[in-house]
């Protein structure tokens, strides 16, 4: 265990290293700058100089790069280039926001899509194969519709049409009413996606499993099968699950973009779209860092998930 | 179907005229094709026959667990006259676990992964005798420590894979009784065990039925585990029971063709030497097609066009026996001696060969192919932290071996005692720790699981040519021409270049693996259990070609096996390991004859002889205890914690390999 | 993503299986298997009608026509007309070949660097494994948007950023996946067998590895196909698609989304069309899946 | 001659409404970020009118006709357009009791904006004061370095002609952009940069308290979103609707759509350095080769129309002399073969990916094919695009012509020294006789002359083509039907001081 987490925290620090590298380089790649992102249409060079001056962002790039380094070594993260607010705070905001979006979405995924896929692997397993084939359907036709179409028609249905959920509202963390009601269809968006993937993954991982052995050997001692697939299937075909859980949690970060967009949410995907678009290199690359830790402190918790799941995993 | 041969009108079980099917896309597979046949209370029942001629299938059937696509399609299976065909799930699960326990082979896979022992054992045993679960844990530990796990107390909260084969297989054992099951169904439970593992859970089951009186049905490939073991035997041919009656029935005379194929393909591990192998031609019945007449027809010799017509009844034989053949005595019509010649797929290898295998010329002075020298291998697994030491497993510590030019080396132990270890630094797949190994000319291997030798994308053609291919011998042309050569050489057509490795079955693989060792002409092979993944029946084949080789070609084998019959059969000199040193050394006829090492006492007396006259008088001196770890070996002798002569001298002090009697070594304070 | 699952999903199925009825570069063994024919039922037609569009009589998907603006379905335009009443069915055809090559691209270019890296990292192992899985870390953690979104702003707009941008997004997982099997299969015994004849490793990683990985990253290079023709979507609601006029199914219903209210069809029927087209791929990866699984043949 | 005017009678009508105290709020779709609020830096027009409602300007709009009017100065005056004398209003209350506005804070804020530290994108627009001074507490005295005559749009409220307050800007510090003070009708109650801003009257506005107590302003970037969020009832307003199919959806409904037309107009620029637009009549084909009406008509005929001049028609100095090109395909190809590319050229046009290539660059693109100009498309995300069109790095591009100041337009488009990459004269036209004339023009005190002048400049402007006038916006701001006085300014902005809730 200490040997094991000594290697996750040498490996967090590299990938954070790299992706702090990375980033840092990669948007300076990029042309435009903060300074004629902000400067608006009708700005002359001079005044474009003077402002680039002023955020710093004439110094050779490897000056920038160190400062840059040397105050997050500090864990100073600066204030943002376009509004001049600590970064911290702004992150601090958002991203409560979008982790309960997120949260919401798997749990719910989790709960729907596990008794599904679990129902289908059971009815293949037995060779009936009509609701099998029923709900292995019903999930790629739904993971297969585009978000940001499915959010518009949850909107004009559930809003506009029956009138359930505002389109808009300030969405804050003091007002938790408003702030379920507006968050309520993004993450029905999301979970569609989410339940869809879960639920073919539990199929195929429980049907996997329910043809082991040691099935057969707790069938042949009696025990029914609502037992033997909810004790003994479910929770062996629970690994596989589990990863594509850990791996879901750090793609829908990128997914809640799309519907943080349509919908206003002012979460992390706002900051990241709206930090990009206005070149704000200190907020993007705090938020990709944090990303990147979230990345790296999901995929831990997997694994001390799958340690708790199968005694077998050793550190 | 006649059930003429089935007398007692009150058995616990009744099995008649099943049929079970496996409806595939492609094809129904017709596992099951009517089987008969009646277990008394306290009988143990061995079921023997080719791989996939239906015992799994049938065994399955019993209890209502054929799982989809199988389905049970006629026939009735009445346990104490209760039908259980038909019987509704919820009634079944009644019965499963606490009327009949059920031990399946793979003790590694048979338990759950993920649970500890206790929630797997103790669920069934509160379901089935309605304890409350304090003396439920109590009757499970109880259960644990008769079938002979050492501290069941604490053991019993552990996860399968805390604990070894043996363990495991143990605890499968449990569970199937912990219920006062009155049968038991083995399908196949020692196969994946050590020979003396495996001793230890064959003797430990008798005489667990002896003492509840609990029928059991035994399914194995061992002819000589039924011979210790089993009281009746049933001999499973596509699908239908061929043969039954009692052990010493059958074992005295069979009367089946099969049947008596069977029992000559095994080498005998006691007498003389005897010529070459028997083996079964053909293929085996594919249980997709109808059977029209005798399923065994095609591979029976004494074939005649009635068995074409008319499938036999399996009819009296006398006594308790019962044969399905129109012959009433199979192959036997002439005496024994004639079946030699009249296995019709026996021919022996005329098909001259004509490679020059010219003796290589280096090192043959003291006409040694092969010396190993004080040969070590510890595996030592990284650690990341640096100031933590890493473990180390010392998997071959310390051997020498000379091979002379001609001679087979039989290397035996259990598993883990550094065998393949070895077999891997001959071939330069590993690199020694420390030691030294001399090869004059080439070294090949042969490997265990041919299958798995084989990259199942290449055709066989490409297969055996690989190592011309790799080596750039010769022009395409010369490659083509030898590898038409080497396939002659192991007896199979030049038609089989074309195929895929799936395309073949397991002897034939096996001969391909042979072909491919022998392409660059080596002068040693090393074949690492080159039959243990094969059926008895083409065991057979193997071991015969690979004699023939050694004769023709002049070749050194060194011969690495569990099965201590055939090391015998095919070795000159044998070694015997222990925990990755070698505790005894010399010609082969007088270890097994006379051994001297309380090892190799202990593994000839685990290998059970297929006659059960032999075993019914052999006083079996089984060893007890768990193999220690080699990553752990002990002070002193490594065989101190399992030996019956243990000193304490032994215990202290690491016995050497010292001459005994001119031609042998052993290692073992009690012998010089 | 469902490249995930083929990473779930893949691991350790590469036992034994025949290719006997296989012959590369036909379709035979694809024929026989029920789930890839009925993705060759579907995937055929379409592809011929995209293929034939401009010599079969449809109207020019990038004529305008002002006058028929926003008609819905008729005989005359099967799936309506948009806003500058062009032919959505034309466009519809025409962006299937835009998406179709997006989404192969990808396919291809996360086969070639996954497999010859996958291999690479899995093979020799050790310092080299370890940095290479750094770096694919480093790029998983990366936001894939942010990708998408600074090659577009560097490279601008159009088929080749966006074809990167998906791929960068693929070739880490590839890359993982194949490392995974590669491992499994380093230990085969037929990799020691010829490895005592003295092969090389070039020879070793040629002739055994990939040969026998392949068939699972085609599994989820077919998964990936269908999953970039919905990220192409996705980057066209932001901006960062293809560009129209010329269609691509993404760029389609991006802009009939926003008529959703007054005319579903614009929208509603291309995306049919792609789930059509990611369903067969889908089928086809399953249908793969199966003829390569030995449990599935006997 | 002297030019004056006194404070028009606007008195306190509005205000004795709203002294009935009562606590309306407006609800109102932001469709931006809000990236700061301090005048010197502000940008973008959603912005930008937040700030218009919180400052005041010497000068100011009307709301309906553009005309300049007063706001803090009640009246000026020059002789010579070199130097103005303002005469600012008494008893004006800054915001969050900063007390009394003065001159002083006229000249602190102007110097504020020239001040290099600054860093304000609009320093140049004030470049040509060569001195200012306060002789009391209420009036003003600047003096040019050259003449002049528009120069009250220059201290209008609008960017640098805004008036901020020196203790207010120093007690803000790092958080200027956040922290506004101004003397408008309202103040800044709260900012979310993620979600909302909120405004709150500001009780004593020169001009009475506004009639509604607060604004928020709700940020919903999607537009279909803001259509919907309409129709629940969610939101009062939609700050600029931008798809015509959602108008459509709007006006159906019922909604009150509130506009103004023509605001702006749209021009095409030709870089004159490439060889092929260095010839005149191949900017003349491309003028007649497009029908932009008609494709307003077909893609947007809400929101755009087909235009024909630089200047908007209710601009001072605006004439409709100068040529038109009527869309004349026969015409164009003539002048191609004159200009020797009977078989067409390849065009390319950078434009900005945030909006794409929209359905009209499309059937402009067709356009021009038909008289074989093959146009195709740049498309780079938008800090880019503005890099880009600042550094004139293009073949032809677009703009919008923002400014109300018609010298403004004139002059950055179309003289010699505001060249790009520097200045705005992307087309980097040089025609020494209409820059001779555009300086007379600057320094012309009459008023009539002076128009004259302009009008010259159009003509010539117009037949040289260096930009070709596309379309002219509209701007829609549809409401709830009980929202009352929505008047979009020329500058497409709304004086909330005048909105109410009935
Ligand atoms: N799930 C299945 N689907 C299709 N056919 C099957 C299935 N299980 C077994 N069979 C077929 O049924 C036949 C009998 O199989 P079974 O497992 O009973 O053989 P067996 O005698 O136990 O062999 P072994 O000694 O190798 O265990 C074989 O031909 C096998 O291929
Ligand atoms: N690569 C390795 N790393 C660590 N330990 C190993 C490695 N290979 C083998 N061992 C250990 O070395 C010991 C000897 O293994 P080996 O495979 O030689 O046994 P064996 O006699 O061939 O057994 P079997 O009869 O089961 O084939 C075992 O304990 C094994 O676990
Ligand atoms: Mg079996
Ligand atoms: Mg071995």
């Amino acid at each position: 265990m200490l040997v094991y987490s000594f290697k996750r925290v040498v490996q967090l620090i590299v990938t954070m290293l790299g992706v702090v590298t990375l980033v840092f380089f990669a948007l300076r790649l990029i042309p435009g700058d903060a300074a004629s992102a902000m400067a608006g249409e009708n700005v002359s060079a001079a005044a474009l100089e003077r402002l680039r001056e002023e955020m710093g962002l004439n110094q050779p790039l490897w000056l920038q790069y160190f400062s840059y380094m040397k105050n997050l070594l500090m864990l100073d993260f600066g204030n943002t280039v376009t509004t001049n607010l600590p970064i911290t705070g702004m992150i601090m905001t958002a991203l409560p926001i979008t982790m309960l979006i997120a949260s919401i979405t798997i749990l719910m995924a989790v709960c729907i899509s596990i008794p599904l896929g679990t129902l289908a692997a059971y009815m293949a397993h037995k060779g009936k194969k009509a609701l099998d084939n029923m709900i292995t359907w019903a999930a790629m036709i739904v993971d297969l519709m585009p978000a940001f179409w499915t959010a518009l028609l949850l909107l004009l249905i559930l809003s506009l049409g029956l009138g359930l959920f505002p389109a808009s509202g300030r969405v804050t963390l003091d007002n938790p009413e408003m702030l379920m009601k507006r968050i309520a269809i993004p993450i029905i968006v999301l979970s569609i996606t989410q339940v869809a993937t879960l639920a073919r993954i539990t199929r195929t991982a429980v049907l996997e499993v329910l043809n082991e052995d040691y099935v057969r050997t707790a069938r042949s001692l009696g025990i029914s099968e609502i037992v033997v697939v909810f004790r003994h299937a479910l929770r062996n075909a629970a690994l596989p699950i589990v990863t594509v859980i850990g791996l879901s949690f750090g793609n829908l970060l990128n997914g809640t973009v799309i519907v943080e967009f349509i919908f206003t949410i002012p979460g992390i995907g706002t900051l990241l779209v709206n930090g990009i678009n206005s070149r704000d290199y200190p907020l993007v690359q705090t938020l990709i860092l944090f990303y990147a830790f979230l990345f790296v402190a999901i995929n831990f918790l997997t694994d001390l998930v799958y340690k708790k799941i199968d005694p077998r995993v050793q550190f | 179907m006649e059930t003429d041969y089935l007398l007692d009108s009150d058995p616990l079980l009744r099995v008649r005229d099943l049929h079970t099917h496996f409806e595939t896309e492609s094809a129904t597979v017709r596992a099951v094709n009517g089987v008969s046949f009646d277990i008394q209370r306290g009988e143990r029942l061995a079921i023997v026959g080719e791989s996939g001629s239906g015992k799994s299938a049938m065994a399955m059937s019993l209890i209502q667990l054929i799982a989809y696509p199988g389905r049970i399609v006629s026939g009735s299976v009445q346990l104490e006259n209760k039908e259980l065909v038909g019987m509704p799930e919820k009634e079944l699960n009644r019965l499963r676990g606490k009327e009949v326990g059920t031990v399946f082979q793979d003790p590694m896979s048979s338990l759950d992964p993920v649970m500890r022992i206790s929630d797997q054992m103790i669920t069934p045993i509160r379901m089935h005798l309605k304890l409350g679960p304090k003396e439920a844990r109590l009757l499970a530990i109880d259960w644990l420590s008769r079938v002979g796990i050492p501290d069941a107390e604490k053991r019993i909260d552990a996860y399968p894979f805390e604990m070894s084969g043996g363990m495991r297989q143990r605890i499968m054992i449990a569970m199937a009784l912990s219920c006062n099951a009155k049968l038991i169904v083995a399908d196949e439970p020692t196969t994946a065990l050590d020979v003396t593992i495996q001793a230890q859970i064959v003797q430990l089951l008798k005489e667990l039925t002896e003492t509840t009186g609990t029928a059991m049905m035994f399914i194995t490939h061992d002819l000589g585990l039924v011979a210790r073991f089993a009281q009746k035997v049933a001999v499973m041919y596509a699908g239908k029971i061929v043969e039954y009656g009692t052990v010493h029935e059958l074992f005295a005379h069979p009367k089946h063709p099969y049947t008596q194929s069977l029992l000559m393909t095994i080498p005998k591990i006691s007498g003389e030497k005897s010529g070459r192998l028997l083996h079964i031609g053909g293929f085996p019945h594919d249980m997709k097609n109808q059977i029209i007449g005798c399923s065994y027809k095609e591979r029976c010799s004494a074939a005649a066009s009635r068995c074409h017509m008319e499938a036999p009844p399996l009819q009296e034989r006398g006594g308790t026996q019962a044969s399905a053949c129109w012959l009433e005595h199979g192959l036997q019509t002439e005496g024994l001696d004639k079946i030699v010649s009249l296995d019709k797929h026996n021919k022996p290898q005329t098909a001259a060969v004509s490679m020059n295998y010219t003796k290589t010329a280096a090192g043959e002075a003291d006409g040694h192919v092969l010396v190993i020298k004080d040969l070590h291998k510890h595996f030592k697994r990284d650690s990341l932290l640096p100031w933590r030491k890493a473990p180390e497993i010392k998997a071959v510590n310390g051997i020498n071996i000379t091979l002379q030019r001609g001679e087979t080396i039989g290397i035996v132990g259990e598993s883990g005692c550094g065998k393949s270890t070895t077999a891997r630094m001959l071939l330069g797949l590993d690199e020694p720790t420390s030691g030294s190994i001399e090869v004059s000319g080439n070294i090949q291997i042969v490997f265990q699981d041919p299958y798995s030798s084989f990259n199942p994308k290449m055709k066989i053609g490409d297969i055996i040519a690989e190592p011309l291919n790799v080596q750039g011998i010769g022009t395409k042309e010369e490659r083509r021409f030898k590898v038409r050569e080497l396939i002659a050489k192991v007896g199979l057509e030049a038609s089989y270049l074309d195929r895929y490795p799936s395309q073949l079955s397991g002897g034939q693989r096996q001969r391909i693996g042979v072909a491919r060792a022998l392409a660059l002409n080596p002068s040693v092979v090393v074949a690492d259990e080159p039959t243990s993944a094969l059926d008895v029946s083409v065991r057979a084949q193997i071991i015969n070609l690979l004699c023939d080789l050694k004769e023709e070609m002049g070749l050194s084998f060194v011969f690495i096996s569990h099965d201590l019959s055939t090391v015998r059969y095919i070795s000159d000199k044998i070694a015997v390991m222990y925990l990755g040193e070698i505790v005894e050394y010399g010609p082969a006829e007088r270890v097994f004859t006379n051994p001297m090492h309380p090892y190799t006492k202990a593994l000839l007396a685990a290998v059970p002889v297929p006659d059960p006259v032999i075993e019914s008088q052999r006083d079996i001196q089984l060893v007890s205890g768990e193999l220690p770890s080699p990553a752990n070996p002990p002070l002193g002798c490594a065989f101190h914690s399992r030996c019956p002569l243990v000193t304490e001298h032994c215990v202290s002090h690491k016995p050497v390999l010292e001459d005994y009697q001119t031609t042998r070594q052993v290692a073992c304070h009690a012998v010089s | 993503m469902n490249n995930q699952e083929a990473l779930g999903t893949g691991r350790g199925k590469l036992g034994p299986f025949s290719w006997g009825t296989i012959r590369i570069p036909g379709l035979h063994f694809l024929i026989a298997n029920q789930k890839a024919r009925w993705a060759l039922l579907i995937l055929i037609p379409i592809l011929l009608l995209t293929l034939l569009a401009p010599v079969l009589p449809f109207p020019n998907p990038l004529v305008t026509d002002v006058k028929s603006s926003m008609q819905s379905p008729s005989w005359d335009h099967p799936f309506g007309t948009d806003k500058l009443g062009r032919d959505v069915f034309s466009r519809t055809l025409s962006g299937i070949k835009v998406s179709l090559s997006v989404g192969l691209s990808v396919a291809v270019i996360a086969l070639v660097f996954g497999v010859v890296l996958g291999t690479i990292a899995g093979f020799y192992g050790k310092m080299v494994d370890r940095t290479m899985m750094s770096i694919v870390d480093i790029f998983l953690a990366f936001p894939s948007l942010l990708l998408a979104i600074g090659l577009v702003s560097i490279m601008g707009a159009g088929f080749i950023p966006v074809v990167i941008a998906i791929s960068l997004a693929d070739v880490p997982r590839f890359i993982r996946l194949q490392r995974s099997l590669v491992l499994t299969l380093k230990s085969r015994t037929y990799i020691d067998a010829a490895r005592t004849v003295k092969a090389s490793q070039l020879w070793l990683m040629t002739k055994h590895i990939i040969p026998n990985t392949i068939s699972s990253l085609l599994v989820a290079a077919s998964i990936a196909a269908a999953n970039a023709i919905l990220v192409e979507a996705s980057l066209s609601f932001l901006g960062l698609g293809i560009m129209p006029p010329e269609p691509s199914l993404g760029n389609i219903i991006k802009e009939g989304q926003t008529y959703l209210q007054i005319g579903w069809w614009i929208s509603t029927l291309p995306g049919v069309v792609i789930l059509l087209i990611a369903i067969s791929l889908h089928f086809m990866s399953d249908g793969i899946r199966e003829v390569l699984d030995p449990r599935s043949r006997k | 001659t002297n030019e004056s005017s006194t404070a028009p009678s606007t008195g306190n009508a509005t205000g004795a409404a709203a002294a009935k105290n009562d606590h309306k709020t407006l609800k109102i779709r932001f469709y931006d970020d809000p990236a700061g609020f301090d005048p010197a830096t502000v940008f973008r027009i959603e912005n930008e009118n937040i700030v218009f409602n919180i400052f005041s300007g010497l000068t100011t709009y009307d709301s309906a006709t553009g005309a300049i009017i007063p706001d803090l100065a009640e009246s000026w005056q020059t002789s010579d357009n070199k130097t103005w004398t303002f005469k600012l209003r008494k008893g004006v209350q800054w915001q969050g009791g900063y007390g009394e506005f003065t001159s002083k804070d006229v000249l602190y804020t102007y110097n504020r904006n020239i001040d290099k530290k600054t860093a304000s994108p609009y320093a140049t627009d004030l470049a040509n004061i060569e001195s200012m001074e306060a002789p009391d507490d209420y009036s003003v005295k600047v003096v040019l370095k050259q003449p002049d005559g528009n120069f009250l749009h220059v201290v209008a409220n609008y960017h640098q002609g805004q008036i901020v307050k020196k203790e207010a800007i120093e007690a803000a510090g790092a958080q200027v952009k956040f922290k506004p003070v101004g003397t408008g009708p309202y103040a800044l109650e709260s900012v979310d940069v993620n979600s909302e801003i909120v405004l709150v009257r500001h009780p004593q506005y020169y001009k009475g308290p506004a009639p509604i107590e607060k604004l928020i302003f709700s940020i919903i970037k999607d537009e279909a979103t803001s259509t919907i969020a309409l129709q629940n009832g969610e939101i009062d307003l939609i700050m600029r609707a931008n798809k015509e199919e959602n108008l459509d959806t709007l006006s159906k409904a019922g909604f009150k759509m509130n506009n103004v037309k023509n605001y702006a107009n749209s021009l095409r620029i030709f870089n004159m350095t490439n060889p092929i637009l260095a010839d005149v009549r191949v900017r003349q084909a491309l003028a007649y080769a497009v029908d932009f009406n008609a494709i307003a008509k077909a893609v947007n005929p809400q929101l755009q129309a087909g235009t024909s001049s630089i200047l908007m028609d209710w601009m001072d100095g605006y004439t409709d002399k100068a040529p038109k090109y009527e869309y004349n395909p026969e015409k164009a190809k003539k002048l191609l073969v004159e200009a020797g590319y009977p078989n067409g050229f390849k065009m390319t046009q950078t434009n900005t990916s945030a909006t794409g290539i929209t359905d009209t660059l499309q059937l402009e693109q067709e356009y021009l094919k038909k008289v074989g100009v093959t146009l195709e498309f740049v498309l780079v995300d938008t800090p880019t695009y503005n890099k880009v069109r600042n550094d004139g790095d293009f073949m032809t591009a677009g703009r919008l012509l923002p400014a109300v100041n018609p010298d403004m337009i004139l002059f950055s488009y179309l003289h010699p020294n505001n060249k790009s990459p520097g200045g705005l004269n992307g087309a980097r036209y040089d025609n020494p006789v209409l820059t001779e004339k555009l300086e007379a023009a600057r320094a012309e005190v009459d008023k009539d002359k002076r128009k004259k002048l302009y009008e010259e400049v159009q003509v010539i402007a117009m037949t040289d083509l260096p930009y070709m006038p596309t379309f002219g916006s509209n701007v829609f701001w549809p409401s709830k039907t009980n929202v009352d006085g929505v008047v979009i300014n020329k500058l497409a902005q709304v004086d909330f001081y005048g909105v109410d809730i009935k």
